[in-house]
């Protein structure tokens, strides 16, 4: 029988060495191991040789934030979809039929983005 | 159709103005002859009416009764059951032939509407039915109902076809009316659950809760309670009367609405508060209207001085008669606060009086002013010369208004003071200060505009066409039947007053 | 660990939230701190689906709607945002005054 | 000793675990060097090279050769970039990778796992993590080509989120179970088969989504040498870079361990010790990954996220939709 | 009952029982997002609207069919109470439906001007958030609730920005982060009295509630003062009803309608139902709330009414005010001998919001005529309407009228009933506020009849006749016989109410 405590502890310790063990290499250890020299050509921004021109912050194209709005929706349907496989032995026909009708409701959304030319690049 | 005249009367009206919605935009003459014609037919039932009616009787008769609305568990698990019930008794009975006289007459005096005169009628109408709703409704709800019917309307026939102020004065007079029709409504509702608290029904109708709140025991229906009631109606007659301090929105409104609106203001919806008044806080309310009789009396009082001293300062005849009228007013509140037969009387004489002599007086002025351009007492002089027939019919309504004997402002103030100097000896002679103040206004405002010199731009104007002379006479001659014979009354309200004192009494 | 940690600790979320949500001008982060609102709403209802006077399954379900429907409305609200960006060129609470009374 | 899932909570048994976390992780770093020293020698093979060969014997400390040079080396921080998260990108990028780990059963006896009720689930939201690492490094660099390397890098990223997690969803739905200790037990069960058998579409979609999610060619457009530089991590310099490696890395043994557990029986297997069938299975996936490294060309941006929504995200679905129901009729 | 059984006990026949209007409005809409989908033609996608009105008239005939079935015996309910058929929730989904359709005929004459406007998502985003309203009539739970307000408040999000003009989306924005707050708020209520009850049904919180009341108290009011806010804020109280004024004016008309009336009602069905059955014995120590709220909204929503130049803002406030009206009966639930007036007070809500219904239908479809005619939204646009076209002026001064509350027209009835209701449970000074501060609404609403019939046009363009398309028509005589039946002969549809079942009890 799993403690259902214990094992968060332990989660717990991993967070604590995942994070401390950047911490400990980055600004614990590495000032003492790595030279701090810093010039004015060391700290432009590399573009590949030539002067930085313009500013980074370009306004990219709006098709990211298009499939990031297809994922939210998605991965958050596919939230419902794990208790469902989980108990899926308890709740029969009807739980079947269903989240067939929920999976039919999430392919027509997935068509719909197909037919809106969401899923198009350019 | 005879058992269902009173519907008729109150509907005839708004019929009319359905029909006249349907009439074609450019025959104005059409518009205006259905609106006589149905002014007129309402007039002759309300003329049936009288014929008919039962001098004797004290109830209510001609009534008709019916279930208009019911809602279920309105009130301690009780069905509110709102009736449409009308009837007319001694009461009611001169002011429903008041509102058919002055309603007809109004649209006779309307023939100089050109603009719009479609929908001035069809708003004309709808007032009508209103006021005639008002005084025939003996369920309070239906009485609010038509209450505010007469609202609108005159919103708009202020707003539309009235001076260059017309806007906001139309405003003022909806604001001040609906606030005082706010308080009645609380006034209602509040009467008629205390009364279902002491009979076990919810109604409202009006004699239903007039014997609820007489039979009731004391304890049950306070005095203190009657005597809130009283107040808050009492606050909305006097909104609705234009008494002081409430009486800045009645000269403007005067001024700013067309003659015949005017008439129809001064002579029958100014009226509707004094109704309430006899009806509703003497009729249902005595107890109160006895304990508060000083406090109305002294309101009645500073009314008749306070508007004849500022009446003798206005330079319009508008306004000169509005503050005329509340003066007149005052002296019904006197005559009530007496709480006797005489008083009382008095109260509805003069009341009826002066709808019969504002109706008059300001159909002259806007006769007046309709040829000469102005109603300020300095633009007028001399009119005796140009035209005679109005100068005279004016002299005559300016001379009934200020008392002459023979004349129905003569009997009322009689019958009025008679009432009060019984009761109220000093504020009754500090009244009648009213009735020489109404002598120096009236006696100078005529003198400026009838006498002396004509001005040179009102010669060549003309005298009343044939047509004016019908309201002119009509109104004249009613004023002076009642001057001269006035049975023909107080027959009619005797036996309602009876029934009031014998209340108070009891 | 105790139910009013956890609740405290929800408590501390939504203040959070809801002062990000009032103050903030972008408008990203406006829907950044509702959404920490809702997380706050979500760690009170697991808290008291476990801890609570009488546990049961149904603040753990309760909280899968409220993700979702969390997600639905971020996603409602970018998708206003981009419209609103292309016509006004700004993301800033305080440009949004076309309408003032 | 390191049973001390069921134990009570004492001093012993926290220091038990902290020690097991620490070997873990001091495992995982042995692990990283020498997957990194394996794929330069596969590939060099593939291509007819010998690979590193010059530091120790056969080469086998040029990693840790490499690795010391990344910690003596200067730690830039461009002007113009944006410090505070420049300097924390690494961090938030590295932690999931190693906590992912603490769920997965790397022997029948439970050593070292938390054996978590929400394994699967716990591993699919940490793993998502990291993508906040990436874009946030891209966009604090303010340099164009980590910028659009962390845009990429998060697109494709969550593109293959979704099918990746509903490829899991078919073996969750045979299982019953988010557990990955039960996951891996129930394929101990009848049929007697692992579940790459019954899901074998699943399987397909979870290795592409793998690769896709692990950036690696042919999905390793986010840091396409050949045209954004470096991507996301250009700008960065010495441990800061090392530690995104590292996250990198650490993410393909982790990826290789989940599909181990999930379709290939995770440590079961006759004759041989759980731990080695386990270290066995997780080496073919990792020595696939190097294979199609080595074999395939990169693909262009258009092509890879239209491929996970017009083709992974419905196969995904008509493989979920299959299983459920043949699961009810059978 | 665990999640897992309650699942189990489902059945197809019995969702079809309780929730076939709900069950063919999803098809519905679904088919219409389908039908878009494949169809190519922009021409055949004018449909929609169509299809939408028809499914509609379907799902008021399966509504109409489930009244009373009720009274034949037992409560029809989904999943242990998960969703109930009751006459309450029939009533509430008449009027959704036909504020939707309204919207829906309003909505044909918009996308003739609008020709960007996508008709067909339009169209089953309409029939999406009405089934999220018709959810929240009937929902019994509190996730069922939360699931069916969140379904219309995100279909309205989008909709109010569906023109994708700066002001429409600027509206959105708004309404959207508004109304998210709320919705964490409500859920944050939500989750305290799940903490306490450890239900999420209503009916058994309640027993739960009654239990826990005296040890818990200061825990179950923060629950319901967090959940005032967050509904609060749905239904547009003051002080939480910023968004309203913003969200109206830059929403298209036929949606600006849709809100004020199906959302709002909407949202009453929601609070009425919640309220009353999870505070029910304890609404007597909470009801003092909601009187303060109704009272505050009901005073600013007509005071700020007052400066408003931009008709739709003005009807935003005036809807604010509405609502604050249509609060009281709630509020004064507590106080008295309410206990017993809980049927009145369900009486006073329907009533009154199916008088707003045609009002405010009726008002919004002339509104969209002269404003567009006018090409602004001003009270100018109204001048010389009389003239330009008598009926138009009429049918607005009767909703204008109605909504001012005057005698004989359905919004006067309604309000007067309110006031009775307010009256019967002592709450004086609450009857008092009705009162005044309708006077001062009187003063805004006459703005409008002022500016229609007082003021003439001054440019000689707007002299023409301004003709009504027939679909605006067909809403403004609808809206017009409804209000003035509603108010010449309440009893018509008083009885109705009265005689109903309103939750089988």
């Amino acid at each position: 029988m799993v403690s259902y405590w214990n094992s968060y502890v332990f989660i717990s310790l991993f967070l604590l060495l995942g994070l401390l063990l950047p911490i400990g290499a980055l600004w614990v250890a590495g000032p003492f191991l790595r030279p701090k020299n810093p010039t004015p050509e060391k700290l432009t921004t590399y573009e590949s040789g030539v002067e930085p021109f313009g500013e980074a912050h370009v306004r990219y194209n709006v098709r990211y934030y298009l499939f990031a709005l297809m994922f939210v929706v998605f991965d958050v349907e596919i939230m419902f979809l794990y208790p469902w496989a989980v108990s899926f032995d308890s709740l029969g026909l009807f739980g079947l039929v269903e989240m067939l009708i929920f999976l039919g409701l999430l392919v027509l959304g997935l068509v719909y983005a197909w037919k809106k030319k969401v899923l198009e690049w350019k | 159709m005879m058992g269902n005249l009173l519907t008729i009367i109150v509907f005839l009206p708004l019929l009319a103005a359905l029909i006249i919605g349907f009439v074609p935009k450019s025959s104005q003459g059409q518009a205006r002859a259905i609106a006589l014609i149905a002014t007129l037919l309402s007039l002759v039932f309300a003329g049936i009416v009288y014929a008919g009616f039962d001098f004797g009787a004290k109830g209510m008769q001609y009534t008709e009764s019916a279930e208009w609305i019911n809602i279920a568990n309105a009130y301690k698990d009780q069905a509110l059951v709102i009736g449409y019930d009308l009837g007319v008794d001694g009461l009611s009975m001169p002011f429903v032939l008041l509102t058919g006289i002055v309603s007809f007459l109004a649209v006779l005096a309307s023939g100089r509407i050109q603009h719009r005169a479609k929908e001035y009628y069809i708003w004309f109408l709808l007032l009508v039915t209103g006021l005639y709703g008002c005084f025939v409704a003996l369920d309070l709800f239906l009485f609010f109902l038509f209450l505010e019917l007469t609202l609108i309307p005159m919103y708009f026939l202020i707003g539309i076809w009235g001076g260059e102020r017309k806007g906001p004065v139309a405003t003022k007079f909806l604001v001040y009316r609906g606030i005082a029709s706010a308080f009645i409504l609380v006034a209602f509702i509040a009467m008629a659950f205390k009364a279902a608290d002491a009979t076990g029904t919810i109604s409202l109708n009006m004699l239903t809760i007039a014997d609820a709140f007489s039979q009731a025991s004391p304890d049950l229906i306070t005095s203190a309670f009657k005597n809130g009631i009283f107040l808050v109606l009492f606050l909305a007659i006097l909104i609705e009367e234009a008494f002081f301090p409430f009486h800045t929105w009645l000269p403007d409104t005067h001024e700013q609405a067309p003659s015949a609106v005017s008439m129809i203001v001064g002579g029958v919806l100014m009226k509707i508060g004094a109704y309430v008044l006899f009806r509703i806080a003497v009729g249902i309310l005595p107890d109160a209207v006895q304990h508060y009789a000083t406090l109305i009396a002294v309101i009645g009082v500073i009314n008749i001085v306070y508007a004849a001293l500022i009446a003798m300062v206005q330079k319009d005849w508008r306004r000169l008669l509005a503050f005329s009228a509340i003066s007149h007013m005052g002296i019904v509140l006197l005559g009530v606060a007496a709480m006797n037969q005489a008083g009382i009387q008095g109260g509805i004489f003069m009341t009826i009086s002066s709808g019969l002599l504002s109706a008059l007086l300001f159909f002259l002025i806007g006769a007046i002013k309709e040829r000469t351009g102005t109603a300020q007492i300095a633009g007028l002089g001399g009119l005796s010369k140009p035209m005679p027939i109005l100068a005279g019919f004016l002299l005559a309504a300016a001379l009934g208004s200020l008392g002459l004997p023979g004349m129905s402002g003569f009997i009322s103030e009689i019958l009025a003071f008679m009432g009060s100097f019984e009761v109220f000896p000093v504020l009754s002679a500090v009244g009648t200060l009213g009735i020489i103040l109404a002598a120096v206004y009236l006696l100078w405002a005529m003198q400026r505009t009838t006498y002396g010199p004509t001005p040179a731009q009102l010669e060549g104007v003309t005298d009343a066409r044939p047509i004016e002379f019908v309201p002119a006479i009509v109104l004249l001659a009613l004023i002076i039947l009642i001057g001269v014979y006035p049975q023909i009354l107080s027959d009619l309200v005797n036996p309602s007053i009876q029934t009031l004192v014998t209340r108070i009494g009891g | 660990m105790s139910v009013e940690q956890f609740i405290t600790l929800g408590a501390i979320l939504f203040c959070i939230g809801l002062y990000g949500a009032l103050t903030k001008r972008n408008i990203i982060i406006v829907l950044v701190s509702v959404e920490l609102m809702l997380n706050a709403v979500n760690i009170n209802l697991l808290t008291f689906a476990r801890f609570g006077l009488m546990p049961s399954m149904n603040g753990q379900i309760f909280t899968l709607f409220a993700m979702t429907i969390a997600a639905a409305e971020v996603a409602v609200g970018l998708a206003i945002l981009i419209s609103l960006y292309r016509n006004r060129n700004t993301s800033d609470v305080r440009d949004q005054d076309l309408m003032k009374w | 000793m390191f049973s001390w899932l069921d134990k009570p909570m004492e001093l012993s048994t926290f220091l038990n675990m902290a020690l097991g976390a620490v070997i873990v992780l001091a495992f995982i770093l042995g692990v990283v060097t020498y997957t990194i020293y394996f794929e330069r020698k596969v590939i060099g093979w593939m291509q007819w090279r010998i690979g590193p060969n010059r530091v120790g014997p056969l080469g086998l400390l040029q990693t840790v050769a490499d690795v010391l040079k990344l910690l003596i080396k200067e730690d830039i921080v461009p002007a113009k970039a944006d410090r505070n998260i420049f300097l924390i990108a690494p961090l938030i990028a590295f932690f999931p990778s190693f906590m992912v780990l603490a769920v997965i059963p790397f022997s029948a006896t439970h050593i070292f796992t938390a054996a978590s009720n929400v394994g699967v689930l716990y591993y699919i939201a940490l793993s998502a993590t990291t993508i906040l690492g990436v874009v946030l490094g891209g966009w604090a660099s303010n340099n164009k080509y980590s910028l659009i390397g962390g845009m990429r890098s998060a697109a494709q990223m969550i593109s293959y989120e979704v099918p990746l997690a509903m490829s899991m969803l078919g073996v969750v739905l045979l299982a019953g179970s988010l557990n990955m200790v039960e996951i891996v037990e129930a394929q101990k069960q009848f049929p007697y088969v692992w579940y790459i058998v019954p899901q074998a579409l699943g399987f397909v979609i979870f290795i592409i989504s793998a690769t896709a999610e692990l950036n690696r060619t042919p999905f390793d457009l986010p840091e396409a040498e050949s045209e954004l530089v470096a991507g996301y991590f250009t700008e960065y310099t010495g441990f800061r870079f090392a530690f995104f490696m590292l996250a990198e890395y650490v993410y393909v043994f982790a990826m290789s361990a989940l599909g181990t557990t999930l379709f290939l029986g995770g440590w079961e297997g006759p004759f041989l010790p759980g731990w080695l069938w386990f270290a066995i299975k997780v080496s073919a996936f990792i020595f696939f990954f190097f294979w199609v490294r080595a074999t395939m060309p990169r693909i262009r941006t258009d092509q890879l996220l239209v491929f996970s929504w017009k083709v992974l995200i419905p196969l995904a679905l008509v493989n979920l939709v299959l299983t459920a129901v043949l699961k009810y009729l059978i | 009952m665990n999640p897992v059984q309650s699942l189990s006990a489902l059945s197809f026949s019995g969702v079809w029982d309780v929730m076939a209007p709900e069950v063919i409005l999803v098809l519905l809409g679904f088919g219409m997002l389908a039908f878009d989908l494949f169809v190519s033609k922009e021409t055949s996608r004018r449909i929609s609207p169509w299809i939408g009105v028809a499914g509609l008239l379907v799902a008021l005939v399966l509504v109409l069919r489930n009244f009373g079935v009720v009274a034949d015996g037992g409560l029809k309910e989904l999943s242990n109470m998960l969703y109930v058929l009751d006459d309450f929730g029939n009533v509430f989904k008449v009027i959704f439906i036909l504020g939707t359709m309204f919207t829906l005929l309003m909505s044909i004459d918009f996308f003739r001007h609008n020709p960007a406007v996508k008709v067909a998502e339009y169209s089953y985003l309409l029939i999406f958030a009405t089934v999220g309203a018709m959810v929240m009539s009937s929902a019994y739970d509190l996730i069922t609730l939360f699931v069916g307000l969140e379904l219309l408040s995100i279909a309205s999000y989008i909709l109010v920005a569906i023109r994708r003009d700066a002001k429409g989306g600027e509206g959105a924005m708004k309404y959207l982060i508004s109304g998210s707050i709320a919705t964490a708020f409500a859920l944050y209520g939500m989750s305290f009295l799940y903490g306490v009850t450890g239900q999420t049904n209503i009916a058994q919180a309640s027993q739960m509630i009654a239990q826990m009341w005296i040890e818990f108290k200061p825990l179950i009011v923060l629950s319901f003062l967090l959940m005032t806010i967050g509904f609060g804020a749905k239904i547009a109280l003051v002080p939480f009803h910023m968004w309203a004024p913003d969200t109206y004016e830059g929403a298209p008309n036929p949606i600006t309608a849709f809100l004020s009336v199906v959302s709002k009602a909407a949202g009453f069905a929601l609070v009425l139902r919640l309220f009353i059955w999870a505070f029910g014995p304890e609404f007597n120590e909470l009801y003092m709330y909601l009187a303060i709220l109704a009272g505050l909204t009901m005073v600013i929503g007509n005071i700020a009414a007052l400066a408003q130049k931009n008709i739709k803002r003005l009807l935003a406030y005036s809807s604010v005010a509405q609502a604050g009206y249509l609060l009281i009966p709630l509020a004064v639930l507590g106080s008295g001998n309410a206990q017993e007036n809980i049927w009145l007070a369900f009486g006073e809500v329907t009533f009154y919001l199916t008088a707003y219904l045609f009002m405010t239908m009726g008002a919004f479809a002339i509104l969209t005529n002269v404003t567009r005619e006018a090409g602004n939204e001003t009270l100018e646009a109204f001048r010389g309407l009389y003239k330009r076209s008598p009926f138009q002026a009429v049918a607005m001064t009767v909703f204008i009228l109605s909504m001012a509350g005057m005698p004989i027209t359905a919004g006067f009835f309604g309000k007067f009933y309110i006031f009775l209701g307010a009256i019967n449970t002592q709450m004086y000074w609450l009857a008092a506020l009705l009162f005044i501060t309708s006077a001062i609404a009187f003063y805004y609403y006459f703005g409008v009849l002022k500016a229609m019939f007082m003021k003439e046009s001054e440019a000689p363009v707007t002299e023409q006749k301004l003709a009504l398309p027939w679909s605006l028509g067909l809403i403004a005589g609808v809206g017009l016989i409804g209000t003035i039946v509603l108010g010449v002969l309440p009893n018509l549809y008083l009885d109705v109410l009265n005689g109903l079942n309103w939750f089988g009890l």
